[in-house]
């Protein structure tokens, strides 16, 4: 068995992811001040998946591990997807109804 | 590791703490198979005991009593007996000898997933001593947040949910790293494909239902007012998020049956499977698309025409692997060589009960349909066709075709074919009339019911016991085998698979002598 | 081939539709028929399939028995048309019927404009009917037969779900929001409502008549004064009648001073002294009787602290007093 | 105790697997499968937020300005910092340097106390409000003003109004005890798993202290850092969601 698995990474490396989360807690800060309506919440999640995904590949090996792992966590996701998307079709086409009494 | 003769899993340590403690997957799925057992007898003396009542209009329990046998009949039965059954009975015992490997990948994190069972049960059961739940096997709020006993018995299902949690991880990393030299993903035996689709049902959904039955618990205890419409909550918001996990629960109770029955038909006709691939392929695609049509559960409970219109289009999709595996195994069958033992029987008595179950699944996927039948006794015969006379069946099939492989001793052939006639007869006069009575109008989780519908329930409620007298009988058979049964041959029934043709009844400890190597695929009958 | 195959969809048709009949109670309107020929359709499909999986497995099973030990079987993996064909038919037959089934569902999920709209208000254990003409009825809806009828339905309580079996309609009752069920009953006569959601302990008791009338004997329903069916009895007598209307019964015992499983006996209450949930107590009297119906929640018996409370169901003043006569005339 | 067989470079693994790094791979992926479960937990959680922030868009709005982003801002980057040591630590063990991976994961532990410090302080601020989970929300605009800084005194006597305060809405959305069900909801199970993290650090601390890890073998410490990551990866998506509506 090639001792390929246990990568060793630069501490550079770690400094530099570690700079660029904060600098995106500061992005995230900043954009949340322009009102954009609902569309504040779409770019939240945008930035923050920027800095999970940066998290999961560097900090947690994501990049240098077998590919199983990142499709463990990329299922999970993608079925949180599939239950709001399917709640959300629901809940967006109920036709309100008033009582005529 | 050297093995005096005759030395096996069962005698290599002795005592109840060696059991307790043990980290064989074969000894755990023995634990299991006792724990799912006693279960499923409590399970059923409450389904004759609702039977009994429902024997005639007139009320005979209180209305209060009825409703919680009703609830724990339902609990009882999908959280402890359908849910881990094959997966965690038939499964751990069977998973590794079937792909080679000497124990599954996390040993302690399976006799860990056993405890949670048995604690969550525990929990569970201690509501009877409390106001016992009356609910319904669904908690549906808002009427869940204003009984009593809730939020122990959903407690109860939390922790439960990690049993099935923590054996569906074990299963997955099983499955991808434990697998024999030469077993590549081809040439894993369907009872592998369906115990690993299965586990990846099991990881991707319980999760939800353990969030959603913690929710519950808190809008009980605190009013957190997500699901209470009086602190303007949705009920129907509830309803998704049980049913997201209730649903592809019922493909984590069918898929590890159909393993099962693929396992069974192959062996007794002597002939290798046909369509391996399109039957592997549709295990994987319905786990996927299970997670896509819950919603054909909520037609008519204030979820939006719009979205159930997409909900009955899926789950017509999803209708089509499992049609294809049906068609699949008769056509294994075809100029095969049949051996009508029990587990054959018990086979086709899945068959024959599962595609009418199957049917009439569709008719309740069909829109205008569901919504007369939609909780009345029409669905109530359909999902029990598809529990009963499946995964049921296959239990019984499954346990009676490694049981020779478990403890080395044969069962007696006549004594179990008898029990199949009883459950198998008992079960379509206890369930057939019951399409007859959901069509009619008769909804479901009534204790008194009008007298026009007295016949039909009449003939359901002989049916019912007919089935509780054939399980005495299975029960009295297996003991019987267990206790006194006599030897058993490593191979009995002339199977392929790695565990008939490599491992000795009952196996050592560690599986295999030698770590077999595999160079065809499982079923090469004829070849 | 053609004329036997014709006989034996005919003979299927005939099977099927007498099933069906035996299975489907008495279809009350067009649409309600137009249901059963889908139910009809999806019950041929079923058995030809039927037939078609589980006699060809009988019919291996006989053939292909095992005749000795060492029986050699050909080794057919797969075969490509034919796996086809069985997954693309069943697909056909299921868009068929999902179409089918969608364009009935569509239909009866739009109500027309000019419906009749009637209020219904689920609640734990029976069901109240709200006319726009302010009349108010409890476990029976009364409809003009011909013109569409369109219910704006609420709970008040939990859920529960509203069920024609006559008309095959069914729609869920959720507190807090309002859902909606229209139909066109055509034939006259009395049909059966269930509740199909599970409510609580009387959750089989929440029965309901639907009576469909001509139109011109509806209109003079809806017209009469409420009062008359009261005439000529003595106050007693109509607080009797009111309580068996509105289904107090189908909680209270009002022959019997025990406490029943859901709700307090009232026989002789009038007198009788009374311990509350919060520990207060107090001689029953008329004044308690007329604020319990009002307020039920105010003054809860000990022993019904945290079970199901009772509703709060529409009574005008001269109601109330009817069954203040009709508990106090226990005495004697 | 699934016995162990040691390799012949000194390693060791459980019987079932062919070597060390065999049980190392396996195990990684088991963790993984666990992380996916736990993400799926939460994300239940985030589903039920986003719907109802949907269906509700001014309670949300609302109960947001209650929150004081400034704090919700320190606790991100003390968890992304106690990230940071953690991977250091990893760093540490594979490369044989024991001292500084057990200071790495000192700091680590550190950071979880102070992240529930911060927690801690906010949860008491709300409590003192009366900015209560569901049926115990009994907050009145009135008392906001003349509440007494939350110094953990009886606030009998009525005191200046905080100055965080930066919502004076006289008249409060319907149902306004919903964003605090989610916050206290989503915070308190987020806040049990930061425990749990920190349980299973000191006791990767213990074990490395014992000298059961070094380069060949360190799943433990491997674990606890994922899912001391994961706890992180939820955090992220949390300070947005609830701080900055």
């Amino acid at each position: 068995m090639s001792e390929h698995e246990h990568h060793i990474l630069p501490f550079k490396l770690y400094l530099k992811i570690f700079l660029s989360l904060v600098l995106f807690t500061f992005i995230t800060v900043w954009v949340a001040q322009f009102n954009f309506g609902s569309l504040n919440t779409l770019i939240a999640m945008i930035v923050a998946t920027i800095k999970a995904t940066l998290v999961a590949l560097y900090f947690m090996h994501l990049k240098y591990d077998d590919k199983t792992n990142a499709v463990c966590l990329l299922a999970g996701v993608f079925f949180l997807v599939v239950m709001f998307a399917f709640i959300a079709i629901d809940v967006a086409s109920r036709i309100p109804l008033e009582s005529t009494l | 590791m050297s093995y005096a003769a005759g030395s096996n899993y069962l005698n290599h340590e002795k005592g109840l703490w060696s059991w307790l403690t043990t980290l064989d997957h074969k000894r755990i799925g023995i634990m299991y198979m006792i724990s799912v057992f006693t279960f499923f007898f409590i399970g059923g003396v409450f389904a004759m005991l609702m039977r009994l009542e429902l024997f005639d209009p007139g009320p005979l329990f209180a209305a209060q009593t009825y409703n919680q046998m009703m609830t724990y009949h339902g609990a009882i039965m999908t959280f402890m007996v359908i849910i881990p059954g094959i997966p965690a009975f038939i499964g751990n015992f069977t998973l590794p000898l079937l792909i080679g490997a000497k124990d599954v990948a996390f040993p302690r994190v399976n006799l860990l997933s056993w405890y949670c069972l048995m604690v969550g049960a525990a929990i569970s059961f201690a509501t009877l001593f409390f106001a016992g739940v009356d609910t319904g096997w669904t908690f549906y709020t808002p009427y869940s947040i204003q009984t009593s006993g809730t939020v122990l018995m959903v407690l109860g299902a939390f922790v439960m949910g990690f049993s099935s949690i923590l054996t569906g991880l074990n299963f997955i990393v099983t499955v991808h790293k434990l697998r024999a030299p030469g077993m590549t993903f081809f040439r894993m035996p369907l009872m592998v494909w369906a115990l690993y689709s299965t586990a990846v049902i099991q990881v991707l959904a319980t999760p939800v239902l353990a969030i959603t039955l913690l929710l519950l618990a808190f809008e009980k205890m605190f009013g957190v007012g997500i699901f209470d419409p009086n602190l303007g909550g949705d009920p129907v918001m509830f309803q998704h998020f049980f049913w997201f996990y209730s649903h592809p629960a019922v493909y984590i109770m069918i898929l590890p049956a159909m393993g099962i029955i693929s396992e069974l038909i192959t062996t007794f006709s002597r002939k290798t499977i046909f369509g391996y691939r399109a039957i592997a392929f549709s295990s994987i695609g319905i786990a996927a698309v299970s997670f896509f049509v819950w919603g054909h559960h909520m037609f008519v409970s204030g979820q939006s025409s719009f979205a159930g219109i997409i909900f009955s289009f899926i789950t017509m999709l999803v209708g089509v692997p499992t049609a294809i595996k049906t068609f699949n195994w008769v056509a294994t069958m075809y100029r095969g060589s049949i051996q009508l033992k029990s587990p054959m029987l018990y086979a086709l008595g899945f068959l024959f009960l599962f595609t009418i179950g199957g049917v009439t699944g569709i008719m309740l996927a069909t829109l205008a349909a569901d919504v007369h039948f939609h909780d009345t006794y029409f669905v109530v015969a359909h999902f029990h066709y598809v529990m009963v006379g499946g995964t049921l069946m296959a239990i019984m099939g499954g346990v009676y075709y490694w049981l020779p492989k478990m403890f080395g001793k044969m069962y007696n052939e006549f004594g179990a074919q008898l029990s199949f006639l009883f459950i198998f007869c008992g079960f379509n006069i206890t369930f057939f009339p019951q399409f007859l009575l959901g069509s009619a109008g008769m909804p479901r989780r009534y204790h008194e019911y009008l007298p026009e519908f007295t016949s039909l329930n009449k003939i359901s409620s002989i049916g019912a016991w007919t089935i509780g007298f054939g399980f005495l009988i299975a029960l009295a058979v297996i003991i019987h085998c267990i206790l006194k049964g006599e030897k058993a041959p490593q191979n009995p029934w002339g199977g392929k698979t790695l565990e008939w043709t490599h491992a000795d009844s009952p196996p050592i400890h560690e599986n295999f002598a030698t770590t077999p190597v595999v160079e065809a695929g499982p079923y090469e009958y004829g070849r | 081939m053609i004329k036997k195959l014709s006989a034996f969809t005919s003979i299927l048709f005939t099977s099927a539709s007498a099933f069906a009949e035996y299975g489907m109670p008495q279809a009350g309107n067009n649409y309600a028929s137009r249901v059963d020929s889908l139910y009809y359709f999806l019950l041929i499909a079923s058995l030809i399939s039927c037939i078609l999986v589980i006699g060809g497995m009988i019919f291996f099973v006989f053939k292909y028995r095992r005749k000795s030990e060492f029986d050699q079987t050909p080794y057919i993996s797969h075969n490509n048309t034919l796996e086809f064909l069985w997954s693309f038919i069943p697909f056909v037959i299921f868009m068929i019927v999902f179409v089918w089934g969608f364009l009935l569902f569509r239909e009866a999920e739009t109500a027309p404009k000019n419906a009749f709209e009637i209020h219904v208000y689920g609640r734990q254990w029976a069901w109240d009917f709200a006319y726009k003409s302010g009349k108010t009825t409890t476990n029976e809806l009364v409809v003009p037969a011909g013109r569409p009828v369109k219910l704006i339905m609420t709970s008040k309580d939990v859920l529960h779900s509203f069920f024609i079996p006559a008309l095959r309609i069914k729609q869920d009752v959720i507190p807090g929001r309002y859902t909606s069920l229209w139909f066109e009953a055509e034939k006259k006569g009395e049909y059966q409502v269930f509740c199909t959601e599970y409510c609580g302990a009387e959750h089989s008791g929440m029965l309901a008549k639907m009576k469909v009338l001509s139109n011109e004997k509806f209109e003079e329903w809806l017209s009469d004064d409420p009062m008359k069916e009261y005439e000529g009895l003595s106050l007693a007598a109509r607080g009797e009648k009111v309580v068996s209307k509105k289904a107090c019964t189908a909680c209270h015992n009002f022959n019997a001073d025990v406490n029943g499983a859901i709700a307090p006996g009232l026989k002789n209450l009038i007198g009788k002294k009374r311990n509350f949930a919060d520990g207060s107590s107090m001689i029953a009297d008329r004044e308690y009787i007329r604020e319990s119906l009002k307020y039920p929640q105010k003054k809860v018996v000990a022993a019904y602290d945290g079970k199901a409370a009772m509703p709060l169901i529409p009574l005008n003043e001269d109601e109330i007093t009817w069954i203040i006569e009709y508990i106090k005339s226990d005495k004697d | 105790m699934a016995h162990r067989i040691t390799d012949t470079d000194g390693s060791h693994y459980a019987f079932h697997y062919k070597n060390s790094n065999h049980e190392f791979e396996a195990s990684k992926f088991g963790i993984w499968v666990f992380l996916c479960t736990e993400i799926l937990m939460f994300g239940g959680l985030f589903v039920g937020y986003i719907l109802n922030s949907g269906k509700y868009p001014e309670v949300f709005e609302v109960g947001a300005t209650f929150l004081d982003w400034k704090l919700g801002f320190l606790n991100t980057v003390i968890l992304l910092f106690s990230s940071f040591t953690i991977a250091l630590s990893i760093r540490n063990i594979q490369i044989g340097e024991q001292k500084k991976a057990f200071n790495n994961l000192l700091v680590t532990v550190l950071c979880g106390f102070g992240f529930m410090g911060v927690k801690g302080y906010e949860y008491s601020h709300k409590f003192h409000l009366g900015l209560l989970p569901g049926k115990f929300f009994n907050y009145t605009p009135h008392t906001a003003e003349s509440d007494s800084h939350p110094t953990g005194e009886a606030d009998e006597k009525p005191a200046r109004s905080n100055a965080s305060e930066t919502s004076h809405v006289s008249e409060l959305p319907k149902n306004m005890p919903m964003y605090f069900s989610f916050y206290f909801v989503m915070t308190g199970i987020h806040g049990t798993h930061v425990i749990i993290g920190m349980c299973l650090i000191l006791w990767a601390m213990l074990r490395l202290k014992r000298g059961d890890f070094d380069p060949k073998h360190y799943t433990f410490v491997e674990g606890a850092a994922l899912f001391w990551h994961l706890v992180d990866l939820v955090w992220i998506y949390l300070f947005p969601l609830l701080y900055l509506v």
